[in-house]
């Protein structure tokens, strides 16, 4: 194996917090070569973030201190070079793309402008940096570069800004790339896309990329080695198919077993009468036409997935639908009522029945509260649900549902993993008693472990309290494993639907046959197989 | 299960009175700023009743006597005024006038200010285009002609100019909470809350008003000063406050044509408005720290380190 | 340059228009600078000299004939004649205009000029006016082309004329070599404009001006530079004396012998200042220096209020005190040592502070006070070396802000009023006498004004310089 | 855009209506200049003789009617006390307060908002603590003090400049110093604040991992965010500044409109006073107009 590019020996960082010391990464070592792909797998909140942070000096410190060791790149260590040493590595030498895409990209600039700027910094051309912008965000497939490189980030979908981050990190061709949960919003074509876009410039400058995931199938696809993290250590490492294979530790083992994607598919969805029917929605914004009328009815206990290409209109359809946007037209009829012209006193009585839960996880968490006063808001909010003396206990129980523990009450937002975020939210949506969830890639950001028993407890809610949820996910096997019925969206239309096992099994639609096709399986062997057929056909 | 991230820790709980003045001790600064102001809250609730005689008794033969003189007795050590009455004295008296004053004004213009701004921030319909115009006519309002108006059709009694004065401010304070509004409630956590049903007032105070505070008090604070030297230009013109009431932006105004030849009569009393006003300013610097979650550790640590 | 003088006033003009020449701000600028009057008043001794007119007979029967000074010419070339004269009168009276001069010394009176010929005039006033030539020293004279709207360009005999007027920031006048009379010293005066005493006071010693008229007594503190002089103002508190309790001569006297006046001098009022025993100034004409100023005695005055309310008078009810913020140097001061000195007589006495709009209601008839007793802090001025300026208003019933109403006090002034010659004094003086026996006020302060003046000019300000400053008068060291 | 500023102009033109209407009577009700402007003594056949010439023994009905007829003649009447057009009276005075505000604000705002920025950047580190205990005491001190020492040591001891007064530049330098204290210690401290929250935002990180240097992350990345409260102030203190700032202009004899406004109203001069509020509304609605656009400028999520 060669020489490592980037060499982490020892790290240990701790944060503090009101309530003492939280070691979040403990004596982690890792290593990559140039051209090796090291992907980190893990539970949420093992701190695998947080190490990939430390790489490239944005740990806070104070609050956060790295307590011990070295992070090695080229032979020098960066914890003790100075500041303009270390910048002109950042970017340009070592790039990361950030896991929430939302609160990384500056509200106020436009995303060419900040794109732009990743190059400007190290020294290229300003005309020169306009059209490699364009010509980057062409490559990870934003849709007419020209026109989106002067809007601004919250004019994008989730997918879509994902895939600027990573345009800006490719921007100058890195020697390490850090990628931190990169195709979480990623459809399975766009993120074979983006895959392979990246193996491409690993070919092309031995680029080292480090990328952190949860999803096996991406492990499958590109890791040559694997590290597993589990509470802040490292618990296993080797080739991926080793590990995959043959698991030693017991929390890889649990990991591997709890992969998507192999249960049984849901059976004849239970007809009965639809709750919710959308009728021709659509809307607007300016000349664009994020939705094109779109109509479809969910029943009662039943979870409707939708799926389909990032910027197709998903979280449109479920912004809309809440009455976070108006809509430009169409009905929603619920309960015999269109909640397109409801009051707002009806739409009170109808926020407690729909409840949402958001794709950005950290910007739809209020900063300033507690996870205890943000999930019990929603029994201030509604205090017919439950009486304050039992809030406490039922928010340790959700929290204990949703994988956290009930001691994380006390923290704030920030003092989280990206997918304990995540899990605040679900925790939040359950605690109204809703009739119907929207669920906006709700579990993308977890581990397969916590997401398969986050989607049991969805399925145990269902069953107990005949709930329905929309289910917005572009990751397939849960898709599979949790949907009744499924819809296929693209370019704000809805281009095919019906049971889960006639949508996998006899997909009448092109568009789903390739999405069906894309998708990653998490063996490596299976995978390496099905790239060696796909190479053989593109050859 | 496993234990993502045990704290190494556990200590005891705390009430949370304990908590916050950890908190406080942990910024020293702060700590002593509080210490002053309650001091000067003393000093306004019972100075008037313990003071008012010493504070009031003339003795033009002695008139600006130099201060740190202990030989005429403590209570001139800081001096004494015009009338030859003890700086020290007055001061302690002029704490209530002024308190009252200033602190009225910058509560009631920051109430009605932020709340009118809140209002034109967050709704979209005819309010939001009706309530700034209203800050727009205040703010070219001339404030003296304010005071004239209001002070010449009812008395100048320490209510009134409270009134005059909350009105001239009120701009400030609607035209930043507003401006705030408007960013803050394009958030998402804004959007989360709408979802679960919340009420617009509790969206207002709990979601968005909590971001824009900070903003709002390091105004305020600073207000102070500006509202205490505001209610002395009044007096000055015969529409504010008047003699023998006390206040100290009247002190410093009375001081001024002294100001080359006895400085203290001015000096103490703009001290006193500068250490009131610097040492609000910290404390609501402690507070922008101490209740952001992002920012709290800054006195955590501290006080780790020093308790 | 060496012969031009800078000369830092403490108000802005607002107007440059001669027949408002009696306000003091414009006054000092215009006054015997620009524009002449037929008479002048010798404030050293109270006679009268010439000035445009030459000499000046009574005809009897309310008229007077001035004979003109010849050989005069206004700074736009034109001459001076007896028709200017006219003009100038029937323009300062006229009622469109509503000239401060007008007012202020020509009140109630018909003025006719009837020109004899180009260097006489005779003016006829209804009533008659045994002080005609005195009033003459107030009227500004100016060419008899001036539109009867007030100018921007003042045109007058004096010595110098106006060449540049940079609103809010200066006045510049410039020496005339066609002056009739000698030859002045100061080529160029400029006028700043700075409202801050401790500013102006400054701008000496920063050789940025070289007289300013008013400086506050805190920084008159340079023997070299700074002069006092008396400024003709005389500060009083009137009282209600219509009004129980102040109806009560023992209270007034008690009023009177509560005020420590002494203790006021060398501290809140200058040390030169000197006790008022009545309304005009010393040197003004009756004016009895032997009048005593009542004797400070505090028991003796707790006593008379104690007097007083045994036989029943309400001593209790609240008597206002009422100040003019900013009517003289510590103002604010003074009349809360007053009030202290008062209250200590058993008196209720309650100070209140108001705006110079509000004072005069207060102090003008009908009284703002109304029902309620009140003792109005006052400052009168009068340069003009006669009390009839004076005493009509303050004393009698119909007086637009006399506090009293004594039926022998009116026809003592009736009778000084009408009075010519040495026994127009003699009179004046029982009216001093009499209001004086009432304790028709309670008398405080001669005042006096401090000017700094650079050391490089020979000029000492005087009483004089309240309302005029003849830059004829500076001389360079 | 276009739409906002057509109804921002109606509805600016309706407010400045309003004001005009509201200053006409209520100023009314705080006395006569007649009292004000002759002598203590005048009979009172002068004074109905004033009150005649000035019109204002008309009802006040009937002189508002003639002041509106005035005024949509462009004619805003004569100063009493000037006996001259009262718009004229006031420009002039404007055209002072004009420059020495802009002059002023441009300063206070660079200042503040580059020192603001970088005590930010360490919060509780030395500059931080120095800039905010002198911002502080500059802020809070009384205005006057500040002004007359300043002149007693840099005019009288050292010469440096004059007391008071125009007409050169260095007679500017002493209003601008002594005007600039208090809005910049205020706009520093907002500028502290709302940076301390920008710059630990995670786009910062976004920035520093791109490897931006520390002045483009404090000044390109985090400062536009922190803007809106910033600039919001700025405004608020440009608009005290256009208002005249009376103790400077008095202290300093500098012919603004602050001093005139103020012996307008101590003499009633109604005419000035209505035109001085004329013309400052108008500066202050547009600033406040140009400030509700840059809002939307610095943050694309602001629409109108
Ligand atoms: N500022 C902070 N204060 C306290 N604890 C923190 C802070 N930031 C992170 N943590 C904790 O550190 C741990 C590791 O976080 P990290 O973001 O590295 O997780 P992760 O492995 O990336 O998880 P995910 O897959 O959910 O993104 C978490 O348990 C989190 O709660
Ligand atoms: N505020 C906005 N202004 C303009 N265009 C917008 C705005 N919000 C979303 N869009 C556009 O609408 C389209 C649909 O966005 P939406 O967020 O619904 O996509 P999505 O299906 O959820 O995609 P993803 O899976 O990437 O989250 C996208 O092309 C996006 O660029
Ligand atoms: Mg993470
Ligand atoms: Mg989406």
């Amino acid at each position: 194996m060669a020489e490592p590019l980037l060499e982490v020996r020892n790290l240990s960082v701790t944060f503090h917090t009101a309530r003492g010391p939280v070691q979040a990464v403990r004596n982690v070592s890792w290593q990559v070569a140039p051209g090796e792909v090291l992907a980190i797998l893990g539970e949420s909140g093992s701190g695998k973030s947080v190490s990939a942070s430390a790489v490239m000096d944005l740990i806070d410190c104070p609050p956060g201190e790295i307590t011990s060791g070295q992070i090695i790149y080229r032979g020098k260590d960066l914890l003790t070079m100075d500041a303009d040493e270390r910048r002109e590595i950042n970017g340009k030498r070592i790039a990361m793309i950030f896991q929430d895409p939302l609160s990384h990209l500056n509200p106020v600039y436009s995303v060419g402008w900040q794109i732009e700027e990743a190059l400007t910094t190290h020294g290229t051309a300003r005309s020169q940096a306009k059209a490699k912008t364009l010509e980057l965000m062409e490559k990870v497939g934003i849709p007419n570069p020209a026109a989106s490189a002067v809007k601004y980030p919250h004019q994008f979908s989730g997918g879509q800004r994902q895939r600027l981050m990573i345009a800006m990190a490719l921007a100058l061709r890195p020697d390490v790339l850090i990628a931190d949960e990169p195709t979480t919003a990623l459809d399975v074509t766009v993120q074979a896309q983006i895959l392979s876009l990246l193996e491409e410039l690993q070919h092309e400058t031995g680029m080292a990329l480090l990328i952190i995931t949860h999803d096996l199938g991406v492990v499958a696809e590109i890791a040559d080695r694997v590290v597993v993290m589990n509470a802040g250590e490292i618990v296993e490492q080797g080739t991926a198919a080793e590990v995959y294979a043959n698991p030693q530790h017991e929390y890889t083992k649990r990991l591997i077993g709890a992969a998507p994607g192999q249960g049984e598919m849901h059976e004849n969805p239970p007809k009965t009468d639809p709750i919710l029917r959308l009728e021709n929605v659509s809307k607007k914004y300016g000349e664009f036409t994020a939705l094109g009328g779109v109509n479809f009815d969910l029943c009662e206990g039943e979870t409707l997935a939708i799926v389909g290409e990032s910027g197709s209109g998903k979280s449109t359809t479920a912004r809309v639908l809440l009455r976070l946007e108006e809509p430009s037209g169409g009905r929603a009829m619920y309960n015999g009522r269109d909640l397109f012209t409801l009051s707002p006193r009806e739409l009170f009585e109808m926020r407690r029945d729909i409840q949402m839960v958001f794709q950005d996880p950290t910007q739809s968490l209020n900063p300033r509260m507690t996870v205890y006063q943000i999930i019990s808001e929603a029994w201030v909010i509604h205090p017919e649900i439950l009486p304050k003396t039992r809030w406490r206990d039922r928010v340790s129980e959700l929290l204990e549902q949703v994988g956290l523990q009930a001691e994380h009450a006390h923290r704030n937002p920030h003092q989280f993993s990206g997918g304990q975020r995540q899990r605040i939210a679900i925790a939040r949506a359950l605690a109204l008693e809703p009739r119907v969830i929207v669920c906006d890639e709700a579990v993308s950001a977890l581990d397969v472990q916590v997401q398969a028993q986050v989607i049991d407890l969805l399925d145990r809610l269902k069953d107990e309290f005949g709930l329905s949820y929309i289910f917005i996910a572009h990751d397939l096997p849960v898709v599979r494993d949790f949907a009744d019925r499924v819809i296929v969206m693209q370019k704000g239309e809805i281009v095919e639907q019906g049971p889960v096992r006639q949508i996998f099994e006899n997909p009448r639609e092109t568009y789903t046959q390739n999405l069906l096709a894309a998708s990653l399986d998490p063996d490596p062997e299976v995978q390496a197989q099905r790239r060696a057929e796909r190479l053989a056909r593109t050859a | 299960m496993t234990q993502a991230s045990t704290p190494v820790t556990t200590p005891p709980e705390r009430s949370a009175f304990q908590t916050w003045l950890r908190l406080l001790w942990a910024d020293k600064l702060a700590f002593f700023a509080t210490l002053f102001l309650l001091f000067v809250l003393a000093c306004a609730i019972f100075g008037p009743i313990l003071m008012e005689d010493i504070a009031t008794k003339q003795n033009l033969r002695g008139r600006n006597a130099a201060p740190f003189d202990l030989s005429q007795g403590f209570m001139l050590i800081l001096g004494g005024d015009q009338l030859g009455r003890p700086l020290l004295a007055r001061l302690i008296v002029a704490a209530q006038n002024t308190v009252a004053v200033a602190a009225g004004a910058v509560v009631m213009a920051m109430l009605i200010g932020s709340a009118l701004g809140l209002i034109a921030g967050y709704s979209r319909g005819r309010m939001a285009e009706l309530i700034p115009r209203l800050a727009d006519v205040i703010m070219s309002f001339p404030s003296l002609l304010l005071a004239v108006i209001v002070l010449y059709m009812l008395d100048p009694s320490v209510g009134n100019i409270i009134l005059v004065l909350a009105i001239t401010r009120i701009p400030i304070y609607l035209r930043t909470t507003r401006a705030e509004v408007l960013e803050v409630r394009e958030r998402m956590f804004v959007q989360a809350a709408t979802v679960m049903g919340a009420p617009t007032p509790r969206i207002i105070f709990r979601h968005i008003l909590p971001m824009i505070l900070p903003t709002l008090l390091t105004i305020a604070t600073l207000d102070f000063s500006f509202v205490m030297l505001a209610e002395s230009s009044l007096s000055f013109l015969g529409i504010g406050i008047q003699p023998p009431e006390i206040t100290w932006g009247l002190m410093v105004a009375q001081g001024r044509p002294y100001l080359t030849s006895a400085w203290w009569l001015s000096f103490w009393p703009g001290l006193a408005i500068i250490l009131t006003t610097l040492s609000l300013n910290l404390l609501s610097n402690w507070m922008r720290v101490a209740l952001d979650p992002q920012q709290r550790w800054r006195l955590e640590i501290g006080g780790r380190k020093n308790g | 340059q060496e012969n031009d003088v800078v000369i830092a006033l403490n108000e802005e003009l607002e107007t440059v228009e001669p027949c408002m020449a009696s306000q003091s701000n414009i006054g000092r600028v215009i006054l015997q600078n620009i524009s002449e009057t037929l008479t002048e008043l010798n404030t050293d001794d109270g006679s009268l000299m010439p000035r445009l007119a030459e000499s000046w007979e009574d005809q009897g029967e309310g008229t007077w004939r001035f004979n003109l000074r010849q050989g005069v010419v206004f700074s736009d070339g034109s001459s001076f004649d007896s028709a200017d004269v006219a003009h100038s009168i029937t323009r300062t009276l006229s009622p469109d205009l509503t000239c401060e001069i007008g007012a202020k010394f020509f009140g109630g009176m018909t003025l006719t000029a009837t020109p004899v010929d180009d260097n006489t005039i005779e003016i006829t006033s209804d009533p008659a006016q045994p002080i005609l030539p005195l009033l003459m020293s107030t009227l500004t004279i100016v060419p008899s082309e001036t539109a009867m709207e007030f100018t921007r360009e003042p045109v007058g005999t004096g010595p110098y004329e106006m060449t540049e007027w940079n609103v809010g920031q200066d006045i510049i006048l410039t020496r005339r070599d066609d002056y009739w009379g000698e030859q002045p010293e100061v080529a160029k005066a400029t006028y700043l404009f700075r409202t801050d005493d401790a500013v102006r006071a400054a701008m000496v010693p920063a050789g940025e001006a070289d007289i300013v008229p008013l400086i506050s007594q805190i920084d008159a503190t340079n023997e070299a530079t700074d002069f006092a002089y008396p400024n003709s103002e005389t500060t009083y508190l009137r009282v209600d004396s219509n009004i129980a309790p102040l109806d009560d001569i023992r209270i007034r006297q008690a009023l009177n012998m509560a005020v420590d006046r002494a203790a006021f001098l060398g501290t809140l009022v200058p040390e030169a200042a000197t006790l008022a025993t009545h309304m005009t100034v010393p040197t003004a004409l009756g004016a009895d220096v032997d009048l005593g100023v009542p004797e400070y005695n505090l028991e003796e005055a707790q006593r008379l209020v104690e007097e007083a309310r045994a036989d029943g008078v309400p001593v209790d009810t609240e008597i206002l005190l009422v100040g003019r913020l900013g009517n003289f140097p510590n103002v604010t001061e003074v009349m809360e040592a007053l009030q202290q000195m008062l209250s200590e007589t058993g008196l209720n006495i309650k100070l209140e502070m108001v705006e110079v709009a509000e004072w005069i209601k207060y102090y003008s008839k009908p009284f703002a006070a109304g029902d309620q007793p009140a003792l109005v802090a006052a400052m009168h001025d009068n340069n003009r070396g006669d009390p009839v300026f004076s005493m009509y208003f303050k004393y009698a019933c119909d007086g637009l802000q006399s506090g009293i109403c004594d039926e022998e006090l009116d026809g003592l002034i009736a009778d000084a009023t009408a009075q010519t010659g040495d026994e127009r004094g003699d009179a004046w003086r029982a009216v001093f006498q009499k209001a004086h026996d009432l304790y028709a006020d309670v008398f405080l302060f001669h005042m006096v004004g401090f000017s700094r003046v650079s050391e490089r000019l020979d000029f000492t300000p005087s009483i004089a310089t309240n309302s005029e400053l003849q830059l004829s008068q500076i001389k360079i060291k | 855009m276009k739409k906002f500023l057509f109804k921002r102009a109606i509805s600016s033109a309706i407010s400045l209506t309003l004001l005009i209407v509201a200053v006409f009577f209520l100023s009314r009700l705080t006395g006569d200049p007649t009292d004000l402007y002759l002598p203590i003594d005048a009979s009172q056949e002068a004074r109905d003789n004033f009150r005649a010439v000035h019109g204002l023994d008309r009802p006040l009905i009937v002189q508002f009617g003639n002041y509106v007829w005035d005024i949509l003649h462009l004619d805003f009447g004569d100063s009493i006390r000037r006996a001259r057009p009262a718009l004229e009276v006031v420009l002039e005075a404007f055209k002072w307060t004009l420059q020495l505000a802009l002059i002023t604000m441009t300063l206070v705002s660079v200042a503040a908002i580059t020192l603001g920025s970088l005590a930010a950047f360490n919060v509780g580190g030395f500059f931080d603590r120095v800039a905010t205990f002198f911002s502080l005491i500059g802020a809070a001190a009384p205005d006057f003090w500040v002004a007359i020492v300043a002149i007693v040591f840099f005019s009288l001891t050292l010469g440096w400049v004059p007391t008071s007064g125009t007409g050169t530049a260095a007679h500017w330098v002493l209003p601008i110093a002594v005007l600039f204290i208090r809005p910049f210690g205020l706009i520093l401290q907002v500028v502290r604040g709302s940076m301390i929250t920008a710059l630990s935002s995670a786009y910062v990180k976004t920035a520093r991992a791109k490897g931006v240097t520390p002045k483009k992350q404090i000044f390109v990345h985090a400062l536009r965010n922190a803007m809106l409260p910033v600039i919001t102030v700025i405004g608020d203190q440009a608009a005290a500044l256009l208002n005249g700032a009376v103790v400077i202009e008095t202290i300093f004899g500098f012919p603004g409109v602050g001093k005139l406004m103020i012996d307008s109203i101590l003499q009633r001069d109604f005419s000035v006073i209505l035109a001085a509020i004329m013309v400052t509304a108008i500066a202050i609605f547009i600033m406040n107009i140009l400030i509700d656009l840059a809002y939307a400028v610095l943050d694309p999520r602001i629409r109108y």
